[in-house]
């Protein structure tokens, strides 16, 4: 795309991994390749969604671009600068621009701090305003997420699971980031209530002009709030392009599968089903060559031996398969 | 529809809690034929699992107390059977997976002795011959690992441990199997082969099974018959196709419109407002009307009954039923 | 059934002595404790031993004694025909043997730990320039001779002491580290069994050189550490005879039917001393003072259920030169206010009262004296705190002089007063560390007086000298002597020829059922 | 009806404020009701312990060893001193111990465990295994030993129990803060930009507490027993402070001719162990977030 | 397995080093002399000062632990100050007499508190179930020595039943061979000698039972119903399981690595607690030795013999984790 504006977010190469200990004297026996050489830009204004499977390592891209993990190589830019040569107290400045939804309503909030607590906090410590001003704020938050005034003085183990996930939108929206990682934001609501949380989250971006990266693996609400869609398969990075073009004309062949095992309401509707062999290999001990290859339906020898790499196939369709190439 | 081999009617189950009491099942009504796959959906808390635990027997008491309403397995009134009785048709009449398969298989014994144990319960046969059985369904599952009778829960990935729930639950050929969910746990494409293996175990035995799950994207896929709960009660009852081309109870139709698809480009979700009603404090009319588009001064007191629109097709809802029933009250408002 | 002789059972004729303490070993030169050596002394014997009741010395291993006109050789006569528990003569070899195994450190057999006993008594090591005897040598198969560098008064008394006894020569050489846990002697019982910190047995020796001794078969020694817990074990007839019994107990025995009490005349004192070193206690008046309230007869009746004398001098009556002139500071508390006041603290006075938490025999509650004497004190407007510690950190602090007030006392070795006066009050022993003056008392007049009868020879002359340094130290008052103890000692009705000695230790061998 | 509906749609199910909630179930729970009741009890009666009795715990009079009676509800000792005075006052002692041991312990305990939990890597290889010693020693004998080494006295005796039981705390501060430490609430506040001390002290310490305050009234209990059983072998208290442990130990002798003596001061140690015990079983099945619905 | 052992075994080490420096701190650091000890009360300073220099005291602090670190890595535990004779061989008796008694205890302690533990569990909230625990919390709120003496004044003194002290009747003799009198009279096979020895082990044994009793009741009852709760339980009843079966299969096995690691606390807790007890009752176990060594400053027993203690305790823990990771499949590795 000729006329994108520069990237807010730009990831490159981004690796984490996880050290195993044990042995004799609980020394380091292997790694964890949690993420492995993942490249994607997000544009302003945009959301990026990012599926796939429970492990494959989309919440710890999440948190080392915000360096909740140190990433072990990689490179990260926002806003052209480069995130990992700063300094602890930098970074923490920087957050302010980079804000985070958690999954887990639950696990989020601090069971021991009052909503107003909760909101009021992160103006405390990036400075903002006075105690006053702070007060209204944190009011004015709460109405736009759509909760009452009364419920500041609350508890969180007070509020439904949908509430506290507006509670935990508000407070990411305090700072008034530039960027939201939402990780898995409405998984663990109910369907009824999921809507209204996806709606708000749309709702929010139009108003403030965020920019989102969504993860989720719920292939229907990715496809419903994302802009483009990013495919993970054990830590690396498959598929990524825009929505339509994805759905539509999913190249490679695990998110062929991925779209075809997703149940759709609609007992109208006969699919081919694409059904795979075998479970994810595990990602302390990940296949040679392509990732997928072991459950892969079209596995070629190349497949078994090299990596594909991550291309653009034209019009920002990028995919990692030998088949394409 | 054939014979129904499981028969819930007007079912009432409470639990009694220092805090109150909390009236977990109020009301279901829920038939499933012979060789018929069921689905039962809901939001969580619904009473889902409770009302499948009732059948199994399986409700911790006290506190939970089946008051009202009647349970018949293959014709039989199996309500207030004692523990001695169900045991002779738990696991061989009627099985259950759960819904995590992560802590449905005791970790500290063997897949083997899981096994054997199920088979030797009901079955007189040496252990020999439990084994022979064993790796016989565990391969009708999919399962063909070598000493895999040897091995631990751990050692298996989730989707490997609902198989061998599966096959535990199927080695004695039952006739009704439930599944609470037994998906939930799993990745989509896992999702995908278990359903495969649930579908062609019902063809190939003719087992019936209650699939109770949240996931309307399963139900519509596999289930001949859906019945939707909210809040303890059975809203709404219907054939898979007529329930999604034609959802008549307000909170169906919100449930459907509510969920992003796949495929189609909607522009924005709709949503049912407010949440769902606390299970010490529910409305004394119809449970769903604090948060339903067409709420009547009616539902606010009184109870709706499930009501036969068409054929095969209930719904509790006074939007359907005559206005003479509304005047006449049928269901009156619950007082105590 | 089962293997053989691996059990032995109680053959009737046996008598249990309970005890507070198991001994540390049973080579009896190696030890230097009480409950060591009554056992030791049971297995082996001395060359002269101490009379039934008194220090008084009489005939052991030797017959008869000779000592030159200078008093440096002594000549002792052995008796014949007596035999190790091994079946080894006894002879004057033997005896040549041990002493110079004792004497001499580079002995092949000086060996299985400190001999410390020796090196006391006798001036040091072989070597040593203080060391006193020079030479032991035997004259024929049933004589010694004792060559000294110079005399020595209480040669014959030292000799008589238990850890000087006579250990087989041949079980000594087999194994020299391992005779500490197999002694073998000619005593009047032979080792059998030892279950350590529970119980030693012996049995009796059939060819003891006393006829009809030993009067039972065996003697069992039973460690029981709590005082109560083994005056229980007696009473519920587990053990025969016990030392260290609380006094508050002898009220008790004294009406169990089925009991008998033993009074043991206290050759101690217990006394609270003043540290002179710290101030107020430097004033004599404040002494003085807090002397008026010590209720001597209170603290018998309470805590020494009537067996004790309360002590007026620094050693008991029986004791030669005695002096009974000495008036004591009676229980007056109007006295002691005013002395207080006079002394300049009638608003009274804040001191540390250190106590001992260990029961000793002189002493055998002294926390509770402690709470007794705070009680009187605060009626003078004293207010003592009591600081008490276990007898090791205890005996540490007294003796290093960081106390201000402690309860403290003595047991005497040999009967002499200048094993009282001198060791407790002569200011030559109130060493910056390791006093056993712990009062600091540092009279001139009163060192001099007990350094000239260290060198008098006439008893007489002595017992004037003490009986001025008595009436000197009664009014300079570095303590208040508290009591002389009895020490209590209870056994079964039925037992006969116990006799308490002043040493503490018994000659077990004579009682009979 | 439009009024009605609003009225239901906007009711909320009224939950309690936290400790109105905490209240509530408290006071369901029989165990920690009869517990802290137990504990009041024994407060009120050491700090009104002079009003209840006639008697100095210290003064000795001339009624030696008497029996139980009227005028002394639970006898007296062998220096006339009246049981029932010294019991009620050696509550005092026993409250007094326990607390600030079981604080002691607390403050160090919690610290190094905090210290190792939250920053880890070397620090915590260190205190971890500082702690692996000092729970295998023996605790009795290390007790006895440091007390020996400080001199007895109920101070010391305080310090020695304190110092045995750091490693209880420390390890319990550690894993819990282990566990906090992943708790998304803790991510969500680094992710906002917050300092570690903040951090630490708004999120993760406030957090942790409910363990600790239920591992330390099971403490107190236990260091109530310590603390006795130092006056026991008489490294406790200092006379004549009317310790009870102490009071069992001076009284051992006349178990027999005067069991008053050891009976009475026995069950003040139990019903005071038991009432730290239930008040913490208690507390902990009321925080225990299984029994929560 | 194996490798799991040894790298335990090799955690140890620093353990270890850091408990020799600390008792040698410890030791080092009480008032009061040995050498006093060995010389008697009335030695002079002199002899005092010169025996201080044969045991090697008066050397600076660290060269006095390096000789005794180098003893211990060449095995040597030092000899004992007062008695010079080896430690290693000394203790032995001590420790088996304490651990006897610690052994009788237990037993005590598990087979009462197993039981109460799972009856309780069984007739949750019965009054059975509310007798049990109080007695349990009582149980653990009696100090031990309070209990002993309470013991000894009703059982030994005024009903005369049982022996108030010692292992054995001082009249016997008894040549031992393992130490321990109940085992070694069974090899003697003289019953009236056995019966003795059991006798003098009830009262103490029992006295020092109590806590633990308590501690494995209260756990084990609480990890019976945890476990009666989980998933996997649910799935044992859903096969038809027995109720018998249930409990003593599926729910015991799980319940028993809570109550495994209590008694491995607690044995190691007694073993070097007993001290009180010991004292009580004139049990010539390492509890009262190392107590007396304090009192006499015997440094090297006291070193070595918590030492020692200690390191039992270490492995006893050990031990119980090694057990854990064979009855628990999933520990293996560690899990880190
Ligand atoms: N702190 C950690 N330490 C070690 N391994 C980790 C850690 N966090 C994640 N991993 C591992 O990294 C891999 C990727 O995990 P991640 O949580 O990023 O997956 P995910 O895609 O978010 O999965 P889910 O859908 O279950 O949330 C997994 O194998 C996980 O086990
Ligand atoms: N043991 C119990 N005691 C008290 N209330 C219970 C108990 N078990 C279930 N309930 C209540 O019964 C209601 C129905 O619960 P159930 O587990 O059947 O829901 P569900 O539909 O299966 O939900 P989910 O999708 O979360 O599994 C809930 O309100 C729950 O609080
Ligand atoms: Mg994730
Ligand atoms: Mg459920």
């Amino acid at each position: 795309m000729q006329t994108q504006p520069s990237p807010l977010l730009k990831v490159q190469e981004l690796v984490k991994t996880f050290p195993i200990h044990g042995g004799i004297f609980s020394r380091k026996v292997g790694e964890v390749r949690a993420v492995d050489q993942v490249s994607f830009d997000v544009f302003p204004g945009e959301t990026l969604g990012l599926v796939g499977e429970s492990g494959c390592g989309k919440s710890t891209t999440g948190r080392s671009i915000l360096r909740l993990y140190e990433p072990t190589s990689g490179e990260i830019e926002f806003e052209g600068k480069s995130l990992l040569k700063l300094s602890q107290e930098e970074m923490r400045r920087t957050r302010r621009d980079l804000q985070m939804v958690f999954q887990d309503p639950f696990a989020s909030l601090n069971p021991r701090q009052k909503i107003a607590d909760i909101l009021e906090e992160p103006l405390i410590v990036h400075g903002i305003g006075n105690a006053k001003e702070r007060k209204e704020q944190v009011l004015e938050l709460l109405r736009v997420v759509g909760l009452d005034k009364h419920h500041a003085s609350r508890y969180p183990h007070q509020f439904s699971g949908g509430q506290r996930q507006r509670i935990g939108i508000a407070r990411a929206l305090s700072v008034k980031p530039k960027l939201i990682v939402a990780d898995e934001p409405v998984s663990a609501l109910d369907v009824s209530i999921q809507s209204q949380v996806l709606n708000l989250m749309e709702d929010l971006q139009e108003q403030f002009g965020l920019t989102y990266i969504f993860i989720a693996h719920d292939l229907s609400v990715v496809k419903h709030i994302s802009d483009r869609v990013g495919v993970m398969y054990l830590g690396r990075m498959v598929e990524l392009t825009h929505r339509d073009e994805l759905y539509q004309n999913p190249l490679h062949p695990y998110t062929q599968a991925l779209l075809s095992a997703v149940p759709i309401p609609n007992p109208e509707v006969n699919r081919e089903r694409i059904l795979l062999q075998g479970d994810v290999p595990s990602p302390a001990d990940p296949p040679k060559g392509c990732a997928f290859h072991p459950r892969c339906p079209y596995v070629m020898d190349v497949c078994k031996k090299e990596r594909p790499e991550f291309v653009d196939k034209g019009n920002g369709h990028f995919v990692a398969c030998h088949l394409i190439s | 529809m054939g014979q129904s081999i499981l028969d819930i009617s007007t079912l009432e189950l409470h639990f009694f809690t220092e805090k109150g009491v909390i009236k977990a099942i109020d009301g279901v009504d829920l038939k499933v034929g012979e060789g018929e796959i069921v689905g039962l959906v809901g939001e969580s808390g619904c009473g889902k699992s409770v009302t499948s635990l009732a059948v199994m027997g399986l409700i911790p008491t006290p506190p939970g107390k089946i008051v009202g309403g009647s349970i018949r397995f293959s014709g039989q009134e199996i309500t207030h059977w004692t523990n001695k009785q169900m045991r002779k048709i738990r696991g061989k009449d009627i099985s259950m997976i759960f819904q995590e398969p992560m802590t449905s298989l005791n970790p500290l014994f063997t897949i083997g002795d899981q096994l054997v144990e199920a088979i030797r319960v009901h079955k007189k046969c040496s252990k020999k011959e439990a084994q022979s059985l064993s790796l016989a369904i565990l391969e009708k599952v999919g399962i063909k690992r070598v000493g895999i009778l040897k091995q631990y829960p751990h050692q298996l990935s989730g989707g490997m441990r609902q198989r061998v729930m599966i096959a535990m639950a199927m080695v004695l050929e039952p006739r009704l199997l439930i599944a609470d969910e037994p998906t939930t746990a799993l990745d989509v494409t896992i999702q995908a082969q278990i359903l495969d293996l649930m579908r062609s175990l019902n063809r190939e035995f003719g087992t019936s099974i209650l699939l109770i799950t949240h996931d309307l994207g399963v139900v519509a896929e596999m289930c001949d018959r859906i019945v939707v709960m909210y809040a303890g009660q059975v809203v709404e009852e219907a054939d898979g196709r007529k329930l999604f081309k034609n959802p008549s109870h307000p909170y169906t139709q919100g449930l459907l419109k509510s969920i992003p698809k796949l495929d189609e480009n909607q522009k924005r979700l709709y949503s049912i407002p407010g949440q769902v009603p606390h299970p010490l404090n529910m409305p004394q009319g119809c449970r769903f009307a604090p948060r339903c588009e067409y709420v009547m001064e009616t539902c606010w007191n009184k109870k709706p009954d499930l009501y036969e629109i068409e054929q095969e097709h209930l719904s509790r809802c006074w939007l359907h039923q005559g206005k003479e029933a509304i005047e006449n009250g049928k269901g009156d408002a619950d007082t105590t | 059934g089962g293997k053989e002789g691996g059990i032995k059972k109680d053959t009737g004729n046996s008598l249990i002595y309970g005890r507070g303490a198991d001994s540390k070993k049973l080579d009896p030169i190696q030890v230097t404790d009480g409950e060591s050596l009554q056992v030791t002394q049971m297995i082996y014997d001395t060359l002269v031993q101490y009379k039934d009741e008194n220090t008084e010395v009489q005939p052991g291993l030797a017959e008869k004694w000779e000592n030159s006109a200078d008093g440096k050789v002594w000549t002792f006569h052995l008796r014949k025909n007596v035999k190790f528990h091994d079946g080894t003569p006894f002879n004057a070899d033997a005896v040549v043997f041990n002493f110079e195994r004792w004497m001499d450190k580079n002995h092949p057999q000086h060996k299985g730990g400190e001999f410390t006993y020796y090196p006391d008594m006798f001036g040091g090591y072989k070597g040593d320039s203080t060391h006193v005897i020079n030479k032991v040598s035997k004259v024929d198969d049933h004589t010694v001779k004792f060559e000294l560098n110079r005399p020595l008064g209480p040669f014959l008394a030292n000799i008589a002491m238990p850890p000087f006894a006579i250990g087989s020569p041949e079980a000594i050489k087999k194994d020299p580290e391992k005779f500490n846990e197999n002694p073998v002697g000619t005593g009047p019982y032979k080792f059998v069994e030892w279950k350590k910190n529970d119980t030693i047995t012996l049995e009796k020796n059939p060819d003891y050189w006393v006829k009809g001794l030993p009067k039972t078969d065996k003697l069992i020694f039973k460690s029981i550490p709590d005082n109560t817990a083994r005056f229980n074990a007696l009473k519920s007839g587990d053990i025969d005879l016990m030392n260290g019994m609380n006094p508050t107990d002898a009220p008790q025995v004294e009406k169990d039917s089925k009991l008998q009490l033993f009074k043991q005349q206290g050759m101690n004192v217990a006394y609270l001393s003043f540290n002179m070193k710290k101030k107020p206690f430097d004033n004599p008046k404040v002494r003085q003072a807090i002397s008026y309230a010590v209720n001597k007869e209170g603290i018998i009746k309470n805590f020494y259920a009537g067996l004790a004398e309360p002590a007026i001098n620094p050693y008991p009556s029986f004791m030669m030169g005695y002096n009974k002139d000495v008036k004591e500071y009676e229980f007056n508390l109007d006295k002691a206010k005013q002395l207080l006041k006079e002394a300049g603290f009638e608003k009274g006075l804040k001191l540390k009262l250190h106590a001992p938490q260990d029961p000793r025999p002189y002493l055998p509650n002294g926390k509770k004296v402690a709470e007794f004497l705070k009680e009187d004190f605060k009626k003078i407007g004293i207010d003592a705190e009591i600081v008490t510690a276990e007898w090791k950190t205890y005996q540490d602090q007294v003796k290093s002089g960081q106390h201000e007030l402690a309860l403290y006392g003595w047991n005497g070795d040999n009967g002499d007063p200048d094993n009282f006066l001198y060791v407790l009050l002569d200011k030559n022993n109130a060493r910056e560390k390791d006093a056993s003056n712990i009062s600091y008392y540092m009279s001139e007049e009163v060192h001099k007086l007990l350094v000239e009868a260290q060198s008098t020879v006439d008893q007489k002359k002595r017992e004037e000298l003490y009986k001025k340094a008595q009436e000197i130290i009664k009014k300079d008052a570095p303590w208040v002597p508290l009591v002389h103890a009895t020490v209590p000692v209870a056994g079964k009705k039925e037992l006969k020829g116990f006799f308490p000695h002043p040493t503490s230790g018994y000659k077990l061998y004579k009682v009979s059922r | 009806m439009q009024t009605q509906t609003v009225d239901i749609r906007n009711k909320v199910v009224e939950e309690d404020k936290p400790w109105k909630d905490f209240m509530r179930s408290f006071l369901r729970h029989r165990s920690a009701v009869i517990g802290s009741v137990i504990i009041l009890f024994l407060i009120l009666i050491a700090i009104i312990a002079p009003v209840l009795t006639p008697f100095e715990y210290s003064a000795k009079s001339n009624d030696l060893m008497q029996s139980p009676s009227a005028n002394h509800w639970f006898g007296t000792d062998e220096m006339g001193r009246d049981i029932f005075t010294r019991v009620i006052y050696g509550a005092r002692i026993s409250l007094w111990v326990g607390f600030f041991a079981v604080i002691g312990s607390i403050v160090l305990g919690s610290l190094l465990g905090l210290i190792a939990g939250f920053f880890g890597g070397w620090r915590d290889a260190v205190i971890s295994r500082i702690f692996d010693i000092l729970l295998a020693f023996p605790g009795i004998l290390l007790a006895i030993a440091m007390v020996t080494i400080l001199g007895p006295g109920i101070n010391n005796a305080m310090i020695a129990i304190a110092i045995i039981n750091i490693p209880t705390f420390g390890r319990l501060m550690r894993s819990s803060v282990l566990r906090i430490k992943e708790e998304d609430y803790v991510l969500a506040a680094k992710a906002m930009g917050m300092k570690n001390g903040r951090i630490l002290f708004h999120h993760i310490l406030p957090n942790c507490w409910t363990p600790i305050m239920v591992q330390g009234t099971l403490s107190f209990a236990t260091a109530v027993i310590e603390a006795a059983a130092l006056g026991f072998l008489g490294l406790g208290a200092q006379p004549p402070e009317p310790e009870w442990g102490t009071m069992l130990a001076d009284s051992r002798p006349f178990i027999q001719t005067a069991p008053w003596t050891m009976i009475f001061p026995g069950l003040a140690i139990v019903l005071t162990v038991l009432g730290f015990n239930l008040l913490g079983d208690g507390l902990r099945d009321i925080f225990d977030p299984r029994m929560k619905q | 397995m194996l490798a799991y052992t040894v790298r335990r075994l090799f955690m140890l080490i620093p353990v270890l080093v850091g408990m020799s420096i600390i008792t040698f701190g410890i030791v080092h650091m009480i008032p009061g002399d040995p050498a006093q000890t060995i010389a008697g009360e009335k030695a002079t300073p002199q002899r005092v000062e010169e025996i201080r220099k044969e045991l090697g005291l008066d050397e600076p602090l660290y060269i006095q632990y390096g000789s005794y670190a180098k003893g211990l890595l060449q095995g040597d535990l030092g000899k004992s100050m007062t008695t010079k004779r080896p430690i290693g061989e000394e203790i032995g008796p001590f420790l088996a007499a304490t651990a006897e008694l610690v052994f009788a205890a237990m037993f005590i302690a598990v087979f009462f508190g197993v039981n109460l533990g799972i009856l309780s569990s069984w007739r949750q909230n019965s009054w059975f179930d509310y007798s049990a625990m109080m007695i349990a919390l009582i149980g653990v709120s009696i100090p031990v020595f309070w209990l002993g003496l309470m013991e000894q004044w009703l059982f030994a003194q005024t009903l005369d039943w049982l022996p108030s002290n010692g292992r054995l009747d001082p009249r016997i003799q008894m040549e031992p061979i393992t130490y321990f009198y109940v085992i070694d009279t069974i090899l003697y096979g003289d019953t009236e000698v056995l019966w003795d020895a059991v006798k003098h082990l009830i009262l103490p044994a029992v006295a020092l039972a109590t806590v633990p009793m308590a501690i494995i009741a209260r756990i084990t009852r609480s990890s019976m119903l945890e476990v009666m709760r989980s998933d996997y339980i649910r799935t044992a009843r859903a096969k038809g399981l027995s109720e018998f079966w249930v409990v003593y299969k599926h729910t015991l096995k799980n319940a028993s690595i809570p109550v495994l690691t209590v008694i491995g606390l607690q044995l190691g807790t007694l073993l070097g607690g007993a001290v009180l007890t010991e004292t009580i009752f004139s049990w010539p176990g390492v509890g009262r030795y190392l107590y007396t060594a304090i009192g006499e400053r015997d440094y090297t027993v006291v070193q070595s013999g918590i030492l020692i203690v200690a390191t039992i305790f270490v492995i006893i823990n050990l031990i119980v984790d090694l057990i854990y990771a064979w009855i628990d499949p999933r520990i293996q590795y560690g899990k880190k």
